[in-house]
């Protein structure tokens, strides 16, 4: 673990207890990479932190447009914190196209760093601008710094015997050391990365840390920069920590969840953005049990899930909305079947194509009804990047013990963004009791378990058991084909007792606050970082709010009601119209409020504070009407 | 499975008879070819329990509920890629696929060519009525252009596959064709098709007693079978008819039909049946023969071995294996971590 | 037209003002032609008249078996009658399977005719029956007539050259002849009929025609039947009138709609029980502009429907349940490129395969849910068989009007039943208009009619109108792809804005019965008939009960809140497990108490009254506490 | 459309260039494509607004925005679909596919040989890198055995499929392949492509210079391209090698590599290209032609005619039509009717 840094002297030091920096430059500029690594090194540092990366749609964009912009956003900070950050405190910005697209965003009064060598004509046309903004008054609100980074880069790395246009694209590192100088972060963990990356390739990792140790040393040297900034460590839990993105903890938490119940792991997927990096992450794992295919198509790779389940493995597929949709005629055939297969879908914007690299919550309609006939499923959705490890787990214990397809809803955000995740110790986690049915005199395929309504797994290669299953009606207990109208009417109430029964076995909701009072605000998914960080900063204000986060969609907590009824006014804040809200409605018959934003983009939590005293004043509250908690800031 | 042979306690017929009324109309095709694999698979020294029947939808898709081993009636078109699953999670099962010509070829095509190429270790059996049976009777991919059905009371201006030469443009390495009517044929048929282990393909000819009656009729009616088949033997001749004294000869890449014994022409002069060949020219050539101008080829087309998906994959995860460790730690924790002190 | 017949003397005449006759047999046996022929009598003799077929999954279960029985049943009357009839008066069985599978439905005192002959010891078998019920005490609560019609229709053939198996198959000709004697039915309409159809065959011609007569005087003659029975011709408003199923006038309302909007139809389908029928019946009417195609799947059926949309044609698609579940992502598409695609769905018993030839309204959810993304389109639900002809009109109207997609939710009951229809006037029926922009100087692909928010139809052809669609996010009024988070919140809430605009376009809803009251029993789609005849009966009974049908589903006529807020009790009807019910708490945020019943069969009258008296028992309302309210008979 | 060529006033290149930036990575090879394309459109004599671009997803099949003609980029892999659906509504126009190895071949697959099957009149153009741009390089089907990618770290198990060999499989009636990087040969295909009324398909070798650049290097290498690749030309012998001094024979069904002057090999003993056979075997044969035992076939493998799709239907509507009033009323009014009188 890395030590604080011996803080250079002779800079003025100021102490902050948070702190949000965007990374932004042309695709072709590395920022993922810088963000990344930036993020690493405060990670081991010892702060809290989350990060947002943001990538364009297009593989390339042309070099220097508008639509070819990356960004990476990390926020940390000596405290908890959940969210990436609503705004950034400083901007580094690569070239025009990214300065435009993201100077909007930044804080009034906030650093402003920009490589003014990428500030040429050509590109000030690419990116839109008639004249250079940054000789522009506009820029007076913020703290700006322009350096020539390309040149400052390449001064660095004279002698480097690599091409000129190899050694331009390490002025990333340059960026990424300047940025480490000014939060007084030690260089060693990039070092180490540089070694370990570019091992084969002694030139080129001479020269990112040349770079690295240039932009440093230039923040060390300039005049221009007159003052870095300290973050105390935060107060973790103690614990051995990584950072994760929810796509990794997705993967890492299906390959444990199969090694809980003792199972292969078949994951059988078709690549569809932003869920790819499940399939990407589980098929380096070999060693561990894990079968990837990748199929023809959503269909297929359903198909192919399926059919491992049968077999007696743990039957995993995943996807991204459309994919979702062309998956649910297996996904049905799976519910008459009763077999566990479990389906990851993370969520993007929609409808059709959409904004596929953007994040979105508007499949959970699909997920709850998107079947023909009565096709009722599980549905969970893990809260934040980590979740996603112990929601795996969940769906697979689920979709066991219950013999029933589970989606499992993870979105954009939380799939690419990153989080410190205390790793778990595995052999504490309880395993996940798996039967394989084996007596043949007493062998019905549709003889159900009382208390679970679940019926046998009984796998192929167990003798005395053969049986067949099917898409057609089954009759109850033998599960032949069967027309009967009662018999049908029976199964398809057994179907839905089932599904509701699973409440039994999952844990009940816990209440952000107090149990009872004026406001209850509803999130489910990605969105537990911002919702909480927003109840929190109001609860402090003395508002009797409290918020509850839903992990189980279908069924819901049993306690659900209880504690709706225990709050005057429920909102929902969610990524979409309003989908959750609809469905409460029709459940439970409540009247709910709606807070939601449908951009691409997840929740900030000044949205979310607004979007609440907004609902609360029009409701007539009197105490909302004053102004100290009008304008939340 | 080997190894377990010597312990199985023989299987008859009747081991692969479920207790399900068999519900197709009376006279279908189907019936023969049900009975020719509850005849075939006790034969074939694998334990009941091994075997996994998986089909999509379709009359002809009802069939595992009669055989009484594990089975997968699913979904319309998607029986190759379930069965894939099937195979990919437990290399160790037999698994077989029965389709139609609709299931196979129209809502499952992409499934099928898929699951060929990748050389699955799958039985899939074609029942070809060239008719959709369920559904009462539309036109499917293999009927003949200019049919009438209840979607094309004009006729079907759709141009028919072949199921053989798609099989064979998607790389299948087992392509066979055989009919309801000729139970010898067919369970010698599906006796190889049992034997080869990577994605098999055998083409049914099947009667639909109800909406395509007769549809094979020039290939199985008395006067007129061996004028108008060909039944392909390995290492001999392509020689037929009725006085077996017509043949298959090659003109340049074009074959054409002749007499023996007339213009000097010799079983010499015949292409000789060779199912092994790695180009699957010679398959696609066969695939392409249609009466009246060429006999209907019966008989295994071409079989050759490449390693299965499932082999590959296996091997993989075996070397996979020997170079890391299973620990679930190594992963959870990755490369870099750092600690948080109480 | 046929006037009454004379009716002969010497037996005896019982008036009836209804009565409900069902045909059962094997699938062999002809059951539904004889259903039917005995139905086109009755409509063109004048009663009113609904008819429900029930055909068995099976193409030929083997002859004799319980699979194998084929049923067909028909309620006729001298007034206004609106479902096929709860339970049958008579029932005309032709083998042990049919009457074992049918006799429970009988009425008490109701008439049983069998053919003994089929009552042999290996059809007793394989129907499961270990005795002959006929010689059984169980009969004693009906009029059982056990006549050998195998061996009568022998004799009544006598001197046919035919071969003993297809004289034997010309029975069913004969039971109807016995049955149209019965109800004092003219035998010329069959007679016609037999010559139209073996025109061709005069031997077989003649048989059919001798069996008929043969039955006919059977009834006349024989000693064993006593009286037959007189139902007077309904008062049925006047007009020319024909027999129509839910599928032909499905069928029939396209070809309609496309002439109206003067444009040609292009239907693309795949073949799925039970929706079939559409392709089959458009298949036939080339000369009507009408081109089918039968896809590879429903996919690309969709998809060549929509490319259809796009060419400025009626773009249409049909299937059912499995297969609106494959063509949600091309729909979801549609939604974006905003084209009028129009989809039939005739719904069938979910989930999977489920129970394909049985009706069940199952897939109302996914219809309007069942899309990833915020993807919201228009779907409307036709009441009877011959509403589907005005819906179908109504669904282009509304495609092409708001140029989105609309789905159409029928059901197997509706398309499979057939009522007597009172042909329209094609010539009054208002036309659809179309508008294809022209000026490409003011061309923009997303500029919006202000008052219904549509997009113009530009087609390919017109020139200087060059444009793009696809399913990416696009910028308001270009269309060009566009990925900034406030546009897309824009065009999410434009989208969903303009499907709630239809609302402005659909006729209020209208009550039936009285603005205000007790009870609202609501409804939708094929249970029209049902729910009215039920609710007619109460309020006949004096009770403040008023019922709505929904053919709107989404949006809903905008007066729908009004009405729901003049009833204390609602109670949703449908054959699901409550998924309106769900919609509409989920929507207006009002109690809503469900009947369900999930048997793949539609309501009969008497289930949805003991429903209402349940639910307003449990309300606790005293009045219906009272004996004489209590048993409805 | 003959008809109106009078009228249409000249199309140049920029008429066919879209007022959207292009979105490519510099460099990839979709570039040329979409220059070919631009400078092909005008020479046809259609004008611009009967031209109908329909694509699925993938880097390819952003194309249609930077065409200036109507388009559709639709959803993955059912562009064919699309497509069918516009050119049965409306014959009359050109209907061009633009489509990506994974789009068209991976998911797309079923789609794809249906419309070839059924001949409609579709200009496919199958823009094959061997590998997933869009989603960032995991393999496609038409990748390697043992390629690594981001979903095959390990190497990829699948087979690849042959492009034109499934076509053919297919009953497809036009088949070519060309390259990106050989604009000239690319614009000559794409001239006779858009010339052959039927079904046609082009395979295009695409370079993708992020996930899989240099996939086609042996054959665009200066050095090694002559003796990779040969181009096929209707009645020329097939001839090819830097010195064009190589040749293919047959040997029975067997095609064979052989030196022009060595062992006595003269052009008559070669294989005369012929595109237009009836029999598709000549074509499959040429489509199994792989390094580094055969060079790579360019050109057109087969151009036959027969009747498509739309217009058999558009026969079957007039056909009806002179048989049938096309009065609705007839109709509605079915066969039997009854009158209900005031
Ligand atoms: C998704 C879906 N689409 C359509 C159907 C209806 N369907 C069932 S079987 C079938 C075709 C059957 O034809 P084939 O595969 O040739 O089998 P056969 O009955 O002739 O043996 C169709 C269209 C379905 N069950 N599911
Ligand atoms: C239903 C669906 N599944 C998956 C995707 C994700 N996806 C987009 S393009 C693509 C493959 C692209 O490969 P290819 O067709 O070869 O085109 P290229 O980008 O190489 O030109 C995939 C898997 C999607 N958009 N929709
Ligand atoms: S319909 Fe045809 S294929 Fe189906 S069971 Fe009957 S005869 Fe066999
Ligand atoms: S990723 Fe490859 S195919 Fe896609 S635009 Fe870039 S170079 Fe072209
Ligand atoms: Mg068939
Ligand atoms: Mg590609």
């Amino acid at each position: 673990m890395a030590e604080n840094p011996v803080l250079p002297v002779y800079k003025e030091i100021e102490e902050q207890s948070e702190a949000t920096i965007r990374f932004c430059g042309d695709s072709g500029d590395g920022m993922q990479l810088t963000g990344s690594q930036f993020t690493q090194t405060t990670a081991i540092f010892g702060n809290d932190l989350a990060t947002l990366p943001d990538y364009p749609a297009e593989i390339r964009a042309p070099a220097g447009s508008l639509a070819g912009v990356s960004g990476y956003q990390v926020h940390f900070s000596s405290h908890d914190i959940r969210t990436p950050g609503d705004a950034p405190d400083v901007l580094v910005a690569m070239n025009p196209a990214a300065l435009k697209t993201n100077l909007g965003d930044l804080k009034e009064g906030g650093i402003l760093i920009v490589n003014s060598d990428a500030f040429t004509a050509n590109n000030l046309k690419k990116a839109g601008y008639a004249t250079n903004p940054l000789e522009e008054g506009g820029m007076a609100k913020y703290r700006l710094h322009a350096f020539p980074i390309t040149t400052l880069n390449t001064k660095a790395l004279e002698g480097s015997p690599l091409t000129k246009k190899d050694v331009e694209r390490c002025k990333n590192f340059f960026a990424l050391g300047l940025m480490l100088w000014m939060y007084g972060r030690p260089m060693d963990v990039s070092l180490e990365w540089i070694n370990k990356k570019f091992g084969a390739k002694p030139d080129l990792a001479e020269a990112n840390k040349m770079a690295l140790r240039g932009g440093y040393n230039f923040g060390e040297t300039t005049d221009l920069v007159k003052k870095h900034y300290y973050i105390a460590k935060a107060k973790l839990p103690a614990g051995i920590y990584r950072n994760v993105t929810g796509n990794e903890a997705t993967a890492f938490g299906f390959i444990a969840a199969a090694q809980l119940a003792d199972k292969e792991l078949v994951y059988a997927s078709y690549p569809i953005t932003p869920a790819s990096d499940v399939l990407h992450e589980l098929s380096r794992h070999r060693h561990l049990n894990v079968k990837t295919c990748q199929a023809e198509d959503e269909i297929a790779a359903a198909g192919m899930a399926l059919g491992a389940a049968f077999t007696g493995a743990v039957g995993l597929t995943g996807t991204s909305g459309p994919g979702l949709a062309l998956k649910s005629e297996t996904v049905s055939l799976a519910i008459m079947m009763e077999l566990p297969l479990v389906i990851i879908n993370v969520q993007r914007g929609g409808p059709s194509t959409g904004l596929p690299t953007k994040t979105e919550q508007s499949d959970l309609l699909q997920a709850m009804y998107g079947r023909h006939g009565e096709s009722p499923l599980a549905v969970i959705a893990p809260a934040t990047p980590g979740d996603c490890f112990s929601m795996a787990i969940e769906a697979v214990r689920i979709a066991i013990q219950y013999m029933t397809p589970v989606i499992f809803l993870s979105d954009g955000y939380l799939g690419n963004s990153s989080e410190p995740w205390k790793v778990p110790d595995f052999d504490k986690i309880p395993k996940i009791h798996v039967e394989h049915y084996k007596d043949a005199a007493s062998f019905l395929p549709f003889l159900r378990d009382p208390k679970t309504l679940s019926r046998p797994w009984a796998i192929p290669g167990t003798p005395g058991l053969e049986h067949r299953l099917g898409g057609i009606e089954k009759q109850e207990n033998t599960g032949n084909v069967n027309y009967e109208p009662l018999n049908h009417e029976k199964m398809v109430l057994v179907r839905q007792a089932k599904i509701d029964g699973i409440a039994q076995s999952i844990p009940l909701l816990e209440v952000f606050g107090k149990e009872a009072g004026d406001i209850l605000v509803i999130g489910w998914g990605g969105t537990y970082g911002a919702i909480t960080s927003a109840v929190e900063m109001l609860q402090k204000r003395g508002i009797a709010i409290s918020c509850i986060h839903l992990r189980y969609l279908n069924p819901f907590p049993s306690n659900l009601k209880k504690i709706l009824d225990n709050f005057d006014t429920h909102i929902v804040a969610e990524l979409n119209l309003g989908q959750l809200a609809s469905i409460l409605r029709g459940r439970f018959g409540v009247d709910i409020q709606s807070i939601t934003k449908v951009q691409g983009k997840p929740f900030k939590t000044d949205e979310l504070i607004e979007g609440i005293f907004k609902i609360a004043r029009s409701r007539g509250e009197p105490k909302w009407q004053e102004n100290s908690l009008a304008s939340p800031h | 499975m080997a190894g377990e042979l010597a312990s199985i306690p023989a299987l008859t017929r009747k081991d692969f008879v479920s207790n399900q009324d068999v519900r197709w109309c009376p006279g279908c095709g189907d019936y023969a070819i049900l009975a020719q694999i509850q005849k075939v698979l006790p034969e074939l020294g694998i334990p009941r329990e091994k075997f996994v029947f998986v089909s999509g939808i379709g009359c002809s898709s009802r069939l595992p509920y009669y055989v009484n081993t594990y089975g997968l009636h699913t979904i319309h078109g998607r029986a190759p890629a379930i069965a894939t699953g099937v195979k990919v999670a437990n290399p160790d099962l037999a698994v077989w696929v029965i389709t139609g010509d609709g299931d196979a070829l129209s809502i499952g095509g992409n499934h099928l060519i898929h699951a060929l190429r990748r050389n699955v270790d799958l039985k899939i059996l074609l029942f070809n009525n060239r008719i959709y049976g369920l559904t009462k009777g539309q036109y499917s991919p293999t009927s003949e252009i200019g049919k009438k059905t209840k979607s094309t009371p004009h006729g079907s201006i759709d141009y028919p596959m072949h199921p053989i030469s798609i099989a064979l443009g998607a790389e299948a390495t087992f392509t066979a064709r055989t009919i309801d009517s000729d139970t010898g044929h067919l369970g010698k048929i599906l006796t190889e098709a049992a034997h080869h282990k990577g994605s098999t393909f055998v083409e049914i000819y099947q009667n639909c007693v109800i909406f395509n009656d007769n549809a094979f009729q020039e290939v199985t009616d008395r006067d007129t079978r061996a004028d108008n088949t060909i039944t392909l033997e390995h290492g001999r001749p392509l020689i037929f008819g009725k006085d077996r004294n017509k043949g298959i000869r090659l003109k340049g890449m074009t074959p054409e039909v002749v007499t023996l014994g007339e213009n000097g022409v010799t079983e010499q002069d015949l292409i000789v049946h060779d199912e092994t060949l790695a180009d699957s020219t010679y398959a696609f050539l066969l695939s392409r023969f249609e009466p009246p101008h060429f006999p209907v080829p019966l008989g295994v087309f071409r079989s050759i071995q490449r390693p299965t998906y499932e082999d590959m994959l296996t091997a993989q995860i075996k070397k996979a294996k020997e170079k890391k460790s299973s620990e679930l730690k190594n992963l959870l924790y990755g490369s870099e971590t750092w600690t948080v002190a109480e």
